[in-house]
C-alpha cells in the first residue's frame, strides 16, 4: 500500500505472468475473436462489421440454439451454485475441525474424482446410470427405490440436471479445497474466544467462520461462474458434440465448439464461431465485472 | 463452595512438560491472581481451566461437576485472551453482544450491558470501528469488555491490562474489582503487574515453570516467602540477596533484604558504591555495587540526588531478613 | 537419406494393422521412404487437422473423409489434386465421386473403402427362438414380435444416447429401399423430391416402430453399449454397419449372420447403402510430395487392396480388383452389392454444406422417430425446411 | 482439539458425513478399477463384481504396455506438468503480489486484464497459438505445452493467490520492510510461505487440467518422443470399436501420479496450516 | 546532530485526525520516551517515523535527510511491534538472522549476535520453536531480539516489555538501558510503565488525543508538569486533585498534591475517611473519601493497618501543591 507510483518491483513481479500470458494467451485469442467480424466466401475473407452478430441473434435458427444454450448453461450453472458450493463448503467446515481423525483420508478421497479425466469421468457414469448395465437399477433396487430409476441421461428433461449433478461430483473438492484453506487461516484463538462464549458449531460457522470467509465464496462463486460459461468436456464426452438429446444438455461451450470446429459432416465456421464465441466473452466479463468491481471491492477482508 | 478446584492437574505438549502436578482451590466469589516468570505456564493452565486444552492428567471441578470432558461453552466461564482475539468482522459493539445475542438475551438487556462495559472501559467512541482500526490497548479494553458483559460465573483475565496507560489501568483495576464484589463471581487473573497482584488479589498463586512455588494472600506472601523464589518474584524492585556470609551467617545460606528496609546512612553492614540513580518521581532506587555479582538496590522514599560512584553504609534491621538454605528454601 | 512420411487418421483402431501389416508392405518394397501413422481421436480429427493445416504442421499424407469435409481441405488448397496417379484408374467413377470437385474435374483423395449397411444378427438366438431370417419388412417385424413375446433376448440392440446410430444404422440403413436409392438421392440434390415425399418420411414411420423392440432405457443406451449388448448375446439383432465385423468377430461367441435391410414387399428391389467411407490423399503442403505420392498410388495398387480388405473385413475395397476375402460375415455383406442396387447415405453429398446441416438434423430426427416425440411427417417438414432455408435447388 | 472440545456426537456426525460423501466420491472410481483387472465380458455382464478367477484380466494393462513407450508418456506428462505448475505458481505468485500489495495507477485494470484469460476457452485461439509454435520452432517441443499451459493458468493463479495475499498481515510484512527486506525477499521469504496452503490449492487446480488435457498435445506435440500420457491412451479409443480394457487400465495408471502430485501438493497444505499465522 | 526531526508532521486516517502538528527533536544517542493514554497516537507516531505510514503532511528528518519518500528499509530503523509481528513460519533463531543474512552479514558475525540477544532475553531454549509455540513474554522477547541484534542507527520500540514479568521486565530495562549506552544509538520507547519510562528516558514526550503535550527530562515532567494532565498523567499513583475553594483558593481553580508528599496524621488541611487500603508490600496506599467525587489517595512508605471507615486528617506541605486553572493550564 505504499505510494501510487509504479515502482520498479511492481513492474519486475508483473512482467514475466503478463509477458507470457499476454504473448500466448491473449494475442491469440483475440486474434481469433477479431474473426467474428469477418466472414468467409469462395475461400475469400471479407470485413463483414456485426453481420456475424445479427445473424446469431437475429436468425431463429441460430438465436434458437443461442438462448437454448444459454438456458442451459444457467441452469448447469444455478445447479452447482446451489448444490456444489454449499456441499464442498459443508466438507470443508467439517474436515478443518482441528484434529479430525483421517481429515487428510477423507480429504484426498473426496478429491479423488476431480483428478479424474473426463474420459474416465464419462464412462464411469455412463456405465453407473445405463439401464442396461444395471449398477444403479440395482443399487436402487436394493433400497427399494427401483420404481425411481429412468435412464436419466437419455430422457430431455433429465440429462442436463444428470450431467450437472456428475459434474458437481467431480469438482466438488475444488470448493471444499479453497474454502479448506481459507478456513485453516483463521486464527486458531479467535474461535477459541468464540468457543469460550458459547459459539460452537454451526453458530461458530454461521457467525465467526462464515463471515471470515466470505471473500473465498466471493471467488468460488465466481471460478464456478467461469468456469461453468466455459465449460464443455463432460458434455461432449457424455453426449457427444450434439449435446443430446435433442440438444437439451447443449451448453454454450459444445454450441460453440460445434460451430467453431465443425462436426461430422458440418464444416467448422470460425467466423460464427468466434462471435459465439465472443457473446460467452461477453457475458462471462460482465460477471467478472460484476464480481471485481461489485462484489470483491465490497467483501472486508481481515488480516490475521 | 469451590469455584474451582484442580487436582494433581499436568498438561504436556508433546515432550515438553509444560504444567506440572498443579492442586489449587478457588473459593466462590475469590479473586485470585496467577503470578510467574514468563513462559512458567500462567496461560496454559488458564486454557486448560477453560477447557480449551485437555489436561493429560489430573481432574478440574468447577462448582460441583468434574468439567475435563465439558466444552468450555459449558463451564460457565469468561475469558480475557492475552492476544485479544477479537473477532476482525465484526465492529467493537457487536464483539461484545456477540455471546448475549447467542444466548438469547433479550434486545434491551443486550444494550444495556454493552452500554454499561463500554462506558466502564471507556470504549464508547469507537462502538462502530473494527477491531483492526483500534490501539492495542483499545483492543485489549474491547477484549475485557466481552468478557464482562457475559457476567458468568468464573471469570479467566489473562493479562488484560498489559497494553493500557496507568491511567487507565488504574481505572480499570479498580472497575475489576468493583465488578468482582457486584458480581460475586469468582476471578482468576494472570498479570505481571505487582500492583495489580498486590492490589486485587484475595490469594496469590506463584507459579514457576509448571509448578505452584506459594499460594496465599499477597501481604502473606511478601512477608512470609516460602523460597526464595517467591522472596524475589514478589516486590519491586526485587529483594535483594547476600551471601550470608558477608552477615556472618553460615556458608552456602543466603541473605534477602527488601530494598525499601534499606537505610543509607553512615554505618551500616554493608558498604559499596553508587552504580546508578533511578529517579520514580515519587521514590528513588540507588544501586550499589557491594562487590558481589548482582548489585544490591536501596529503594528511598522521596527524591534523592546521589552522585553516582559515591561510597555508601547500608543499614537495615535484622528481623526484616530472610534466611534462604543454598536450595533457596526458607530457614525461619 | 531415409524420407519419412507422416500419415494424419482418425483411425485409431486400425492402428495396429498400420504397423504390424500395411507399412512393413509398403516399406519393403519402396526402400528409402519410411511410414508413420499417427492417427488421433475420432471426434476431435476434424478439428485437430483443420488446426494443424492452417499452421502449416499437419503430415504429408492425410485421410479423407467422404464429401464435403475433404472438399472444403481442398478448396483451402491443402488437398492437392491426385487425379494423374496412374492407379486412380483402378477405381471406378462412382468410387471416386466422394473425393471429386462438384464437376468432377479433379479428384483429392485416393478411395480406400465403403462400408456397407445392414443388420448383423446372432444365429444361435434365431434357431432357439425359431424365427426365420426376414426379407421383407413383415417378416422382419414379425421376427421382431417373435423375440419379444419369448423375452430372452432384446429383438433390437440400439440406443438413441449416441444420436447417429439412429440416424446411421436406422433412417440411412432401412430408407434406401423408400427412396429407391441413387433415384431418390439424386432427386432430392437436384430439388425434384422434397424430404416432405413419403419415400422420405416413410422411414421414420418404421423407425418410430422400432421403439418397441429396443431395450429398456435404450434412450441412455449409448453405442458401445449397443454393441456390448449384441456380443453379449443379450440381443438378438443389430442394426449395424459393416465395419462392425472385425470386433464383432473378436467379442462374440456365437455364430453371427446378415440380412440385408428387409423390402416391403417380396420382390421389390432391394437397396443398400454402400457409403464410400474412406480414402487418403495429398497435404499440399508437403515436403516430401515424391514419396507421398508414390505412396498414394501404392494404395491404388491390389496389394494394398487385398491387405486392407482381408485385415479389415467390412471396409471393402473400392477399387476394381476382384479382392478375395476370408471372413464369411463380410462375404455376405459383399454378396449384396450383386443382388441389390448401391447408394451412398442420402445426406453426405452436397446437402449438408449448409446451416442446418441436413446431416446433424438427420440425427436429431431419427432420434425423435423412434422415441415417438415428434410424428415423421412433422420431422420431414422441419428437415424440409431447413435444408430449404440455404439450398437453392430446395427453394 | 480435545475431549472436551469434541462432542462425541458431532464428530459421529462428521464422519458419518464424511464417509458417506467418500463413498460417493470412490464409488465410480472403485467401478473403474475393478473393471480394469477384468475381461470385456466380465466387465459388461457384471460390472459390480468383483475379479474373479474366471473374470480376472491383465489383457487392458497388456495392451497398453505394448502400445507405444509409455514410460516415455509418463515422463512426459510429469515433465511438462511439474515444469509448467511451477512456472504458474511462481509467474501467479508474482503478479499476485503485486496486485494485491501495491496500489498503483491501474491495478484494478490489470488485475482485470490478467484475468480475461479465464473467460475465452483458450482452444479457440489453437490456430494462432500453433502459428507461434511453428514460427518459433517449438512444434512438438514439451516447451511448447509448457508455455501454453503456464499461459493458460496464470489467470486463475493470479486470481486465487492476490485474494489470499490480501489476508497476510500487514505488520508482518512491515517487519519484514523495516528489518531490510527487499521487497522481493519480503515476498519470497515472508509471503510465499505464508499463503502455502493457497499455492498448494492453485497447482491442484491447475495440475488436473493440465495432466489430462489431450488438446494441445494433440496438437502442438503429437509426436511420439513428446506424447503425453493421456494422448497416449487415446489410442484405445477408435471410431466404432473402443478397447475399453486398455481405456480403462490406461486411465487407472494415469491416475495414481496425480494422485501423488496431489498428496505432495496437499502436505504443503498441511504444512501451511501446522507453521499457521500467529499474531 | 539531530538524529530524528519531525516537524508539523499531521495523519489523518481518512476522516479521523490521528496526529496532529507534532514538532520534536529527537538528538545523537537520545533515549525518548513516549507516553500517552491508549490510542493518543503513540504507535501511529512510530509507524510515521518508520516509513508504514505516509504522513498526511510535515516532515521527517532522520539524519541530515528528509525521509518522507524513504522506504522504511531504507530509514536506518528497527522496530519492535506492539503486535510482535513475528514471522509465523520461522523459529526464534530465524526470526532473529533474517534481517542479517538479508545484509549479507558474515555467518560468524550472525551466530555472534544472535547468541549474544538470545542470552541477553533468554531465549536460549526456544531457539528451535516456531512462535506459535511460545508464551506471550516469549514472543514479546523475540521481537525485541530481532531489533536489537540488527545495531541500527533509531530503535523504535512499541511497548515491548509489556507482556513481561516484573523481573524479566527489570532485566530486559537495564539491558536496553546498556544497550543504548553500548551502541550510542537513538531509541524511541513507548510504554505505558511508569518506571520505564522514569528511568530510562533521557526525555519524555507526553502526547495526548494526536498532540504533544510536553517534552521534558523526567524528573523535569515529574515536578513540572506544565499541566493537569501532564502531572495527572506521571506518577502512580495519580496525584490528586482536589478543588482549590477546599484550599482557600479562587473558584475554578484546582490544586494537584501528589500522593507521597501527604501525611496522615492528628491535624490537616483536608479530613475524610478510608474507603480502602491497598497493600503493595513496599508502600501502602490509603484511598480516602473527602466528599469530593474523586477519590483522595495517600502513598505511605511501608506498611500499615488502618481500617477502612477510619476519619483521617491529612496534611501536606502547601509548597509541594501544583495549582492549575480552570482549561487545566498549571499556574506558577
Ligand atoms: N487504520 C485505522 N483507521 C482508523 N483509525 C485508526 C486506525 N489505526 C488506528 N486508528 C486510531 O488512531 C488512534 C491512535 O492509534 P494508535 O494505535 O496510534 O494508539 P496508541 O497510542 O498506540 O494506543 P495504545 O497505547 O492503546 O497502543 C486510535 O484512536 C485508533 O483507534
Ligand atoms: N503449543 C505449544 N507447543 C509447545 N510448547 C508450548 C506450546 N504452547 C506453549 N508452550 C510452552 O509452554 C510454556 C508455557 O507457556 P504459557 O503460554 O502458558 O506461558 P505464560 O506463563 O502464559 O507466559 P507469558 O507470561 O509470557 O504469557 C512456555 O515455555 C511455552 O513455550
Ligand atoms: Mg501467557
Ligand atoms: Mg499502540
Amino acid at each position: 500500500m505504499k505510494s501510487p507510483r509504479i515502482k520498479s518491483h511492481v513492474i519486475v513481479f508483473l512482467a514475466p505472468a503478463v509477458l507470457v500470458y499476454t504473448a500466448i494467451m491473449i494475442f491469440p485469442l483475440f486474434n481469433t475473436l477479431r474473426l467474428a467480424l469477418y466472414t468467409e466466401a469462395d475461400q475469400v475473407r471479407m470485413f463483414v462489421g456485426l453481420e456475424n452478430f445479427r445473424t446469431l441473434f437475429g436468425d431463429p435458427r441460430w438465436s434458437e440454439s443461442f438462448w437454448n444454450a444459454l438456458a442451459n448453461n444457467f441452469w448447469f450453472f444455478v445447479i452447482h451454485m446451489l448444490v456444489q458450493n454449499p456441499i464442498g463448503i459443508a466438507l470443508a467446515a467439517i474436515l478443518s475441525h482441528p484434529r479430525l481423525r483421517f481429515a487428510a483420508f477423507y480429504r484426498s478421497a473426496i478429491f479423488v474424482p476431480t483428478i479424474l479425466s473426463f474420459v474416465i469421468v464419462g464412462f464411469a457414469w455412463k456405465l453407473i446410470l445405463s439401464p442396461i448395465w444395471g449398477i444403479a437399477p440395482d443399487l436402487l433396487s436394493a433400497v427399494g427405490l427401483k420404481s425411481l430409476f429412468a435412464p436419466w441421461l437419455g430422457k430431455e428433461e433429465y440429462a442436463l440436471t444428470t450431467l450437472a449433478l456428475i459434474s458437481v461430483w467431480q469438482f466438488v473438492g475444488i470448493p471444499m479445497m479453497l474454502i479448506y484453506a481459507a478456513l485453516l487461516s483463521i486464527p486458531e484463538e479467535v474461535l477459541e474466544a468464540g468457543e469460550v462464549d458459547g459459539i460452537t458449531g454451526m453458530a461458530a460457522f454461521w457467525k465467526i467462520k462464515l463471515p471470515l470467509i466470505l471473500p473465498s465464496i466471493g471467488i468460488i462463486s465466481i471460478l464456478t461462474f467461469v468456469g461453468n460459461f466455459n465449460a464443455f468436456d463432460l458434455i461432449y464426452t457424455a453426449q457427444g458434440a450434439l449435446a443430446g438429446p435433442d440438444f437439451s444438455t447443449d451448453i454454450l461451450g459444445t454450441f460453440m465448439y460445434r460451430t467453431f470446429f465443425g462436426f461430422q459432416l458440418q464444416l467448422g465456421d470460425p467466423h460464427m464461431g468466434s462471435a459465439i464465441a465472443t457473446a460467452m466473452f461477453g457475458i462471462i466479463l460482465v460477471g467478472v465485472c460484476i464480481y471485481l468491481f461489485g462484489i470483491q471491492t465490497r467483501l472486508k477482508r481481515y488480516q490475521f | 463452595m469451590t469455584a474451582l478446584q484442580l487436582t494433581d492437574l499436568n498438561k504436556s505438549f508433546g515432550a515438553v512438560h509444560v504444567l506440572k502436578d498443579i492442586n489449587l482451590t478457588v473459593e466462590e466469589g475469590e479473586f485470585v491472581v496467577f503470578v510467574g516468570p514468563s513462559g512458567c505456564g500462567k496461560s496454559t493452565l488458564l486454557r486448560v481451566i477453560a477447557g480449551l486444552e485437555d489436561a493429560t492428567s489430573g481432574e478440574i471441578r468447577i462448582g460441583a461437576s468434574v468439567v475435563n470432558d465439558t466444552p468450555p461453552a459449558k463451564r460457565g466461564i469468561a475469558m480475557v485472551f492475552q492476544s485479544y482475539a477479537l473477532y476482525p468482522h465484526l465492529n467493537v459493539c457487536e464483539n461484545m453482544s456477540l455471546a448475549l445475542k447467542q444466548e438469547k438475551q433479550p434486545k434491551a438487556e443486550i444494550e444495556a450491558r454493552v452500554a454499561e462495559a463500554s462506558r466502564m472501559l471507556s470504549l464508547d467512541p469507537y462502538l462502530d470501528r473494527r477491531p483492526a482500526e483500534l490501539s492495542g490497548g483499545q483492543r485489549q479494553r474491547v477484549a475485557i469488555g466481552r468478557a464482562v458483559v457475559r457476567q458468568p460465573q468464573l471469570f479467566l483475565f489473562d493479562e488484560p491490562l498489559s497494553n493500557l496507560d496507568a491511567a487507565l489501568r488504574m481505572n480499570t483495576r479498580l472497575e475489576i474489582a468493583k465488578l468482582h464484589r457486584q458480581l460475586e463471581g469468582s476471578m482468576i487473573y494472570v498479570t505481571h503487574d505487582q500492583t495489580e497482584a498486590m492490589t486485587l488479589a484475595d490469594k496469590i498463586v506463584v507459579l514457576r515453570d509448571g509448578r505452584v512455588e506459594q499460594v496465599g494472600s499477597p501481604m502473606d506472601l511478601y512477608n512470609n516467602p516460602a523460597n526464595r523464589f517467591v522472596a524475589e518474584f514478589l516486590g519491586s524492585p526485587s529483594m535483594n540477596i547476600v551471601p550470608a556470609t558477608r552477615l556472618g551467617g553460615s556458608d552456602g545460606e543466603q541473605v534477602g533484604i527488601r530494598p525499601e528496609y534499606v537505610h543509607i546512612g553512615d554505618a551500616g553492614a554493608l558498604a559499596g558504591s553508587v552504580i546508578h540513580v533511578e529517579h520514580l518521581g515519587g521514590d528513588t532506587n540507588v544501586i550499589v555495587d557491594i562487590g558481589e555479582e548482582a548489585p544490591f538496590t536501596v529503594r528511598l522514599f522521596g527524591q534523592f540526588d546521589i552522585e553516582a560512584g559515591a561510597t555508601v553504609q547500608l543499614g537495615f534491621d535484622e528481623a526484616k531478613t530472610y534466611r534462604f538454605d543454598a536450595a533457596g528454601s526458607r530457614l525461619s | 537419406e531415409d524420407v519419412t512420411l507422416t500419415i494424419e487418421s482418425w483411425r485409431n483402431d486400425d492402428l495396429t494393422l498400420w504397423q504390424d501389416k500395411i507399412i512393413p508392405a509398403f516399406e519393403a518394397s519402396h526402400p528409402g521412404i519410411k511410414v508413420k501413422f499417427t492417427p488421433s481421436a475420432p471426434a476431435e480429427y476434424n478439428a485437430v487437422l483443420n488446426s494443424k493445416l492452417d499452421a502449416g504442421s499437419a503430415g504429408d499424407l492425410i485421410t479423407c473423409r467422404p464429401f464435403d469435409a475433404s472438399l472444403a481441405l481442398y478448396d483451402a488448397g491443402h488437398l492437392a489434386d491426385v487425379s494423374g496417379l496412374e492407379n486412380m484408374s483402378n477405381f471406378s467413377d462412382v468410387a471416386k465421386s466422394a473425393w471429386q470437385t462438384d464437376d468432377g474435374s479433379a479428384t483429392f483423395c485416393v478411395p480406400m473403402a465403403s462400408v456397407i449397411h445392414g443388420f448383423i444378427y446372432n444365429k444361435e438366438a434365431f434357431e432357439e427362438v425359431g424365427v426365420e431370417v426376414p426379407q421383407t419388412e413383415t417378416e422382419f417385424f414379425a421376427a421382431l414380435d417373435k423375440f419379444k413375446e419369448d423375452g430372452s433376448y432384446i429383438p433390437l440392440a440400439m440406443g438413441t444416447n449416441d444420436q447417429w446410430e439412429a440416424a446411421t444404422m436406422g433412417y440411412n440403413n432401412i430408407g434406401p429401399n423408400y427412396w429407391k436409392g441413387e433415384e431418390g438421392r439424386l432427386a432430392l440434390i437436384k430439388g425434384e423430391q422434397k424430404l416432405t415425399d413419403d419415400q422420405w418420411v416413410a422411414p421414420y414411420r418404421t423407425l418410430a416402430k422400432w421403439s418397441d423392440y429396443l431395450g429398456d432405457g435404450y434412450e441412455a443406451q449409448t453405442y458401445p453399449d449397443s454393441q456390448n449388448l449384441f456380443t453379449l448375446g443379450r440381443a438378438a439383432i443389430y442394426p449395424a454397419g459393416s465395419w462392425e465385423i472385425t470386433g464383432f468377430n473378436a467379442q462374440a461367441d456365437f455364430e453371427m449372420g446378415a440380412f440385408k435391410p428387409p423390402v416391403q414387399n417380396e420382390g421389390d428391389t432391394c437397396y443398400i447403402s454402400d457409403h464410400t467411407d474412406i480414402a487418403i490423399g495429398l497435404n499440399a503442403k508437403s515436403e516430401n510430395a515424391d514419396a507421398a505420392k508414390t505412396f498414394l498410388n501404392w494404395v491404388g495398387s491390389e496389394e494394398f487392396a487385398t491387405i486392407y480388405a482381408n485385415a479389415l473385413p467390412g471396409f471393402f475395397s473400392l477399387s476394381s480388383f476382384d479382392v478375395a476375402m476370408e471372413d464369411p460375415l463380410a462375404q455376405e455383406f459383399v454378396s449384396w452389392r450383386g443382388e441389390c442396387e448401391s447408394t451412398i447415405r442420402s445426406t453426405y453429398q452436397i446437402l449438408s454444406r449448409g446451416t442446418p446441416n441436413l446431416e446433424n438434423e438427420t440425427w436429431g430426427a431419427s432420434v425423435a422417430a423412434i422415441k415417438g416425440t415428434k410424428s415423421a411427417e412433422d420431422l420431414g417438414k422441419e428437415l424440409q425446411d431447413g435444408l430449404a432455408s440455404w439450398y437453392e435447388p430446395q427453394q | 482439539m480435545n475431549k472436551a472440545r469434541q462432542n462425541p456426537l458431532n464428530a459421529v456426525a462428521a464422519h458419518g458425513a464424511l464417509i458417506l460423501y467418500t463413498l460417493i466420491a470412490l464409488f465410480p472410481v472403485f467401478v473403474i478399477l475393478i473393471n480394469s483387472f477384468k475381461t470385456r465380458k466380465a466387465i459388461f455382464r457384471e460390472p459390480l463384481a468383483l475379479p474373479d478367477a474366471d473374470s480376472f484380466s491383465m489383457i487392458g494393462y497388456e495392451t497398453v504396455m505394448k502400445q507405444g513407450d509409455f514410460f516415455l508418456y509418463f515422463q512426459n506428462s510429469l515433465i511438462v506438468t511439474v515444469v509448467s505448475l511451477f512456472f504458474i505458481l511462481l509467474f501467479g505468485a508474482m503478479a499476485a503480489f503485486a496486485l494485491s500489495e501495491y496500489r498503483f495507477r491501474g491495478n484494478t485494470l490489470m488485475g482485470l486484464y490478467l484475468a480475461l484469460g479465464i473467460m475465452i476457452p483458450i482452444r479457440i485461439g489453437t490456430v494462432a497459438i500453433l502459428d507461434l509454435m511453428v514460427q518459433t520452432g517449438l512444434v512438438n517441443t514439451l516447451m511448447a505445452l509448457i508455455l501454453v499451459y503456464t499461459a493458460q493458468g496464470l489467470p486463475l493463479a493470479v486470481f486465487i493467490l492476490s485474494e489470499f495475499m490480501r489476508q497476510v498481515s500487514e505488520d508482518l510484512k512491515n517487519a519484514g520492510r523495516i528489518d531490510g527486506l527487499s521487497e522481493y525477499t519480503i515476498f519470497f521469504r515472508l509471503v510465499l510461505p505464508l499463503v502455502r496452503p493457497a499455492m498448494a490449492t492453485v497447482a491442484v487446480f491447475n495440475m488436473i487440467p493440465i495432466w489430462n488435457d489431450l488438446w494441445f498435445p494433440l496438437i502442438l506435440a503429437p509426436a511420439e518422443e513428446t506424447k503425453t500420457l493421456t494422448l497416449g491412451s487415446q489410442v484405445f479409443i477408435g471410431q466404432f470399436v473402443t478397447d475399453w480394457n486398455a481405456v480403462l487400465s490406461a486411465l487407472s495408471l494415469a491416475i495414481l501420479p496425480v494422485m501423488i502430485l496431489y498428496v505432495i501438493f496437499s502436505r504443503q497444505l498441511i504444512r501451511g496450516i501446522t507453521s499457521g499465522a500467529v499474531k
